[in-house]
């Protein structure tokens, strides 16, 4: 169980900005996030960056409730 | 937002941005340079509606420990520079309002333009900010979008 | 000082600088970018006194002449500028307040930075323009000059 | 007999900040200036350029009274 933070395109395809999701792993968390929030989240995801705690994470990281796992897709600032 | 009273000021909020508020905050008696930059929203765009106005997304705590990672950088390359001031506003823009303002001093031009620079293209490639044009009868994320990156992997310049 | 209902705004006077109001008559609605350069007074010399006040000695119409140049020579390299605006101060000016303000709107930024950094350089090296320091007890004409250069003599950058 | 503006270092100098001076060309207007306004005036002059009508001039160049030249000191602005 991770806290999960969508952001931008995420939050707006995901229909919330944060959610808690299941998962021992960050690729068993998104799996689940994608079965909960659906395609359209799916293709956001695709191009998204993952974040654990700020900082970029491959698939295999393991997660628990003390973290924060941020879905960040391409930005557009200033 | 917040003011540092050290060399630093990062605020990321709804607020309307003061360039002249920055800039008068960055001027230290040493410094004999000052550079400014404002980015403001203009009214063509990429898609072939006008603009009426801008909505920023973010989540505050993550962009503005992303824009000190940034100036940490800045100083890192150009040890010279004195104070950097950088805010962004979230939420709804009107076209022509800045949506960021940078501003550096520094004893001397040369670090003070380039440090500037820097900012504002690592705050538009590392610091998580979403931006949607809307229009009279609609919205859409901007087409400009990139991948974030970190500001350890922008070039060195 | 006269204002042009052109795109450039030139003034060299004993007024006042106000680099507020340079920054908002550079905004135009198609540009993204504004960057703004102040050069202020440092506290700080190569003499050994500490400096009161400066004294800008000049020819007006020559100077403005000569800043006109500098403009046209940044349009030339970097046709995309839209508004630029340089004002110079002549006569005294207290140390902190700015001697110079350079702005420069474009719709996009690598280009504004690029032409408002060159305007500075440019109006260091080819404008008439003698700057005296003054202390306690006495002045002097600032070490730091240079030998005068035409605008195209400059460096292409 | 030539309009001479004497700008910065060169004004203090020469005391003035104008002046009208005689020669039929350039070297014979700053050689005149040199007599006029003494040693410290020539000094300056040394390491100024000349201006006729805002452009650089060669020391043969021919002037007269509608032409404006300008002792131009190195220059510290900004």
């Amino acid at each position: 169980m991770s806290q999960v933070l969508l952001l931008g395109p995420a939050h707006e395809a995901a229909g919330v900005r944060r959610a808690e999701i299941e998962g021992d792993t960050l690729a068993e968390v998104m799996a689940a996030a994608v079965t909960r929030f659906g395609p359209r989240f799916a293709e956001i995801l695709a191009i998204s960056r993952l974040w654990v705690n700020g900082e970029d994470a491959p698939a295999d990281q393991a997660v628990g409730p003390s973290d924060e796992i941020a879905v960040v897709p391409p930005v557009s600032g200033g | 937002m917040t003011v540092d009273q050290s060399l630093d000021w990062v605020a990321v909020s709804a607020e309307r941005l003061n360039p002249d508020e920055l800039a008068d905050w960055v001027m230290r008696p040493d410094c004999g340079a000052i550079v400014t930059f404002f980015g403001t929203t203009r009214t063509t765009s990429t898609l072939e509606h006008e603009i009426i106005e801008l909505e920023y997304d973010t989540d505050i705590d993550l962009a503005e420990s992303r824009i000190r990672r940034v100036i940490a950088a800045a100083r890192e390359r150009w040890p010279q520079v004195r104070a950097i001031a950088i805010h962004h506003r979230v939420g709804t823009v009107a076209v022509r309002e800045p949506a960021v303002v940078v501003a550096v001093s520094s004893p001397h031009r040369g670090e003070a333009f380039a440090a500037a620079q820097f900012c504002i293209d690592a705050v538009k490639r590392t610091v998580p900010m979403w931006k949607r044009e809307v229009w009279q009868n609609g919205s859409a994320w901007s087409q400009e979008a990139q991948d974030i990156l970190d500001v350890g992997d922008l070039e060195p310049s």
